[in-house]
């Protein structure tokens, strides 16, 4: 998969994209990963799935989508003459599930590439579970690529003691790159009413709240692995942009500010143009993990 | 939908906490279509604790001076932050979002009942109806006379009735209460205000079998369907408060189950 | 050991308390945890050691201290005389370390509790590696549980999986009570000097942004563990005070938000008192994990 | 060390991005006791990106008008805020903060050395040697004639002398350059202003076995002692550039080794 530039955008924070041709041009980030897809339709979680938190957000919103089948036959015919990849976010809440899902997207012309999540902290049954442990990030990974022939990603939770030791177990079943991060476990009560924000007690923290650990698990996941890194957590302008590239990512992901700024991620795109003219740098792959350590 | 800088031409405060916000695009860009229950995201900015945009509702337009009205109670820091913002200023908006409410296809007898700032989008609809050739009654609530706001432009589209907690003005009680309710048949009823009231009148329209739209004020992240976190469970399912609504029919809703 | 009230300061963030008597009433508030201590005298990371990050701070100080020897001589006889707790925040690289610079702490009449610091993410040689493992966490707390006859406090990394497995680890050992929690794993870097902004690369992230997963740990160790549970992340008013209660926090420290307001703890014991007088609770201990789940 | 709001009576832009701020307390407290290289710690409001507090040099004292000078440079968020505060605002600080130069005991020839902005705090020095009876000499550079600010408050205190990058004002070049460090022997050293002319400055004191102070500037946290961020190597080891420094003799620094 050849990107027109590295910029992209996160999973269940962009829709389809369809959301946001009025804001912006597609055809000018590097892709878009759609939302959360799984095998059957789910309603996803009770409101309220959302609380607001110093520079970010909780949300619970739990993997509302309308399954696999209606995107393919639904959306896919619709999303697929959008002028940059398009990427499926696939999840689950056992192995088999992300390989039923996975299969029915194999030969999809437009769709190169899909990202394992393995890392949802707002489902029950599975998704998080899978990516805290080496071996069920493993198997799910080695599943998945035993069916999927195009490029496989996979979405590493942040809520891990050593997230390159997983990073190590999906590349060594095959993943093509890893995406990092997604959100952290989180909590926000209301002092007065002394109850929960969220329907789910708990949800996924994402914003520029998260971006310095983040920015950690990328630079070592990027000295782990071999795999390009896909970095993401609380990118809101070039600045960030660029730091995860210094730090070793080879692309990103835009969430949260979309939200905040439906042109976040053009805008990154232009930004990043102009550092590279400034500081005369032919390429962006030249400042991938290009930190300088004095 | 657009996203687009708007200057303040003016801000006026009407009470202790709400403020009439007239606004119009800075660099005189042509406003979109918008119709009566949409509403805009505002970005707040100079606010720490602000991280997301704030919802608020399109409270009037004036064609001819390409003018967008926004009635704003400060409640917290964003929209306080809205509130002090002074003519002259720039504030950035995503416009119009969510569906409007329906502008009935025949005459009959509409009333549309809002409670505090939630007779925000009644004001626009207010108008739309009068263009519509239709007469419309308007019933206000609020906790005193200073919370009825904007009564003389609502005067200009329909009949006025009021309630007030304190009976400062109009019937002492809420709006539910009004003999009104009691002594005319509506044909549709259009409701905005806090959830509490709300309910209420969906429940009298529904016992009654008299057609109600709400405005459902779900707490938003994004505005614009992306997110998914402004979800109201219906009868169909979750749907999205900003894309789907915010107005909603009363019989999609699950409050009466 | 008893407390005039929840409120206390955090490790690191508040000296010797010292530091803060122009600015308040040191009196005034439950306890104060003085910085981190050392069997050697360290001089901590180079500078820079410190990079504001969106809603918190990263820093690298790396545990600067005069040693515990110096402590005892020339602190201790200063700030036995606080009218308030004094807690020695105990580090260091083996197990030895923290049992022989908690040992020298044994018998002074006004320090009532120590509080070891398993999680401290800004020296190489340990610090943070006991914390990330139970069975490290288990052995350190062990061994100072022999030595230290008083209130022993174990403060633990939020850089984990899964942290009530450690919490419960500590609490099987001996421990009296958990604190949580230390600083979070992170980076920062400047995009224009291609350079981090810590001398160390990494650092500690703390202060707002890391609220929501501090309270959500706090909440979880509270349902997993029966000692008490001292919380911390990001408290900088008395709503977040609440929460951490709710949520299951017998007590709590303040930190980085000292930085901004010095006397936010003292604002903190006022709001409560508000509070508990507006919703008519006769005392604090009645809101401990009174979460209300719908 | 004291924490109080203080009122903006003025704030005079210098130059396109300085600001001189002339503050008091807000209720009138009387000023505690300060001293030339104290500074102070400024609580930014409305400031997103600006978590923590901003140190800026105290820039003189006028204890008649119990009101102190701030020279502010807007470099990023949280300065352009407090050089956007408007007259009758209110404003929160930490004061006074750090160790102070040392005013010399004897007569003699001193320079004070300042660059851009970091002439800050030699105004308030000037007066106080200026007191103390000394005159001094001050030598101010800049990258242009706009950016050598006060000149007509340094020239009450003693004799005016010139650098700028592009010649518009004085000699041409750095502060180093000047041929008064040629010309005359000076018995001590104050400098204030970018690190690199700081170093050349110490370097210049250092060859010649003039003693010399200079005021660090380094990252902080607290501003007061308790974070150990902003500490600065030093023969003796680290120590706190907010209570140890912010002035420091170049013998105790590592810059020159
Ligand atoms: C479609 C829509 C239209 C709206 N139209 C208007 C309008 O025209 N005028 C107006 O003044 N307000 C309107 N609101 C409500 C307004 O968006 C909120 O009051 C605002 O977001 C609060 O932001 P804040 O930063 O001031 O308060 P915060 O500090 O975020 O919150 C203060 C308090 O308000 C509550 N709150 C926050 N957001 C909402 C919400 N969306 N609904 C209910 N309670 C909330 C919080 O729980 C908290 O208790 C509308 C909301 C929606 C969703
Ligand atoms: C003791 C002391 C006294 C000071 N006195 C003055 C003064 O009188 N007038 C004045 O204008 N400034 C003074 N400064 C510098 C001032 O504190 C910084 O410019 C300010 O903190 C920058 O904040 P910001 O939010 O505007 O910029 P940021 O957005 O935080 O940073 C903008 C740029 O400035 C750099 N920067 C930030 N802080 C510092 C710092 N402390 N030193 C060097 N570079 C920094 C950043 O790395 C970045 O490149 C003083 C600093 C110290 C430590
Ligand atoms: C509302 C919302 C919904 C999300 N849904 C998904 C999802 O369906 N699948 C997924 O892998 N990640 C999901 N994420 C995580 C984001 O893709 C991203 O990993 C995370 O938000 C961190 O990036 P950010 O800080 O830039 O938002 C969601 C995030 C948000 C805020
Ligand atoms: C500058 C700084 C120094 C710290 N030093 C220590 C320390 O020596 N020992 C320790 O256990 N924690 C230390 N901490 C962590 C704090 O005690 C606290 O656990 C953490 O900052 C989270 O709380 P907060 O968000 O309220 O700051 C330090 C934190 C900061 C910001
Ligand atoms: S607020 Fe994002 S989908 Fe409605
Ligand atoms: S800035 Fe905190 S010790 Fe100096």
């Amino acid at each position: 998969m050849k990107l027109r530039n590295p910029v992209m955008t996160a999973s269940g924070t962009f829709g389809y994209g369809t959301e946001y041709t009025d804001f912006m041009d597609l055809g000018r980030i590097g892709g878009i990963f759609v939302k959360g897809t799984t095998l059957e339709p789910r309603q996803g979680n009770d409101y309220p799935r959302m609380a607001e938190t110093p520079s970010g957000m909780l949300n619970a919103v739990g993997l509302q989508n309308k399954g696999v089948d209606y995107f393919v036959e639904q959306i896919y015919p619709v999303i697929k003459d959008y002028n940059t990849h398009m990427i499926v976010n696939v999840s689950g809440s056992t192995v088999e599930d992300y390989v039923a899902c996975s299969e029915k997207l194999v030969g999809l012309e437009k769709i190169p590439a899909i990202e394992l999540n393995i890392s949802c902290p707002n489902v029950k049954e599975g998704g998080m579970a899978f990516g805290t442990s080496c071996s069920s990030a493993a198997q799910v990974t080695r599943a998945v690529r035993d069916v999927f022939p195009g490029t496989l990603i996979v979405k590493l939770t942040p809520n891990v003691t050593d997230i390159t030791e997983i990073a190590r177990a999906v590349e060594a079943e095959g993943a093509d790159s890893v995406s990092l991060v997604n959100t952290f476990l989180g909590m926000a009560i209301d002092a007065e009413s002394r109850r929960p924000k969220l329907s789910t007690v708990t949800g996924g923290l994402s914003g520029p709240c998260i971006k310095p650990i983040a920015l950690r698990m990328v630079w070592q996941v990027y000295h782990a692995v071999s795999i390009p890194v896909i970095g993401m957590g609380g990118i809101c302008n070039w600045q960030d942009a660029i730091e995860f590239i210094l730090a070793g990512a080879t692309a990103l992901q835009v969430g949260t500010c979309n939200f905040i700024d439906p042109s976040t991620s053009v805008k990154i795109v232009e930004g990043i143009e102009e550092y590279l003219l400034r500081h005369q740098i032919d390429s962006v792959t030249e400042l991938i993990g290009a930190l300088e350590i004095p | 939908m657009k996203q687009l800088d708007f200057t303040v031409r003016s801000n006026e405060q009407l009470n202790d906490q709400t403020h009439l916000l007239k606004v119009a695009p800075w660099g005189n860009e042509q406003l979109p279509e918008m119709y009566p229950g949409q509403f805009v995201q505002i970005l707040v900015e100079n606010a720490p604790h602000t991280f997301l945009r704030r919802p608020i509702s399109i409270n009037f337009i004036v064609p001819e001076k390409n003018e967008i009205w926004l009635l704003v109670e400060a409640v917290g820091e964003g929209t306080r932050k809205i509130c002090e913002l002074r003519s002259g200023e720039r504030l950035n908006l995503l416009l119009p979002l969510g569906n409007s409410f329906t502008i009935p296809s025949l005459p009959g007898n509409y009333l549309l009942v809002g409670g505090g700032v939630g007779t925000a989008p009644l004001l626009f609809l207010a108008k739309k109806l009068h263009e519509s050739g239709y007469t419309a009654d308007f019933l206000l609530g609020g906790a005193s006379e200073k919370n009825i706001l904007q009564r003389s432009d609502f005067k200009k589209y329909g009949t006025l009735y009021y309630t007030t907690e304190d009976g400062s003005l109009g019937e002492k009680g809420y709006v539910t209460h009004h003999p009104l309710l009691q002594d005319k048949k509506y044909d549709f009823i259009f409701t905005c205000g806090p959830k509490p009231m709300m309910e209420a009148v969906a429940r009298y329209a529904s016992e009654r079998a008299i057609g109600c739209e709400v405005s459902l004020e779900n707490l938003m992240a994004c505005g614009f369907g992306a997110c998914l976190c402004c979800v109201e469970k219906t009868k169909r399912g979750h749907i999205c408060a900003c894309t789907e609504g915010p107005v909603l029919d009363i019989n999609e809703l699950t409050w009466l189950d």
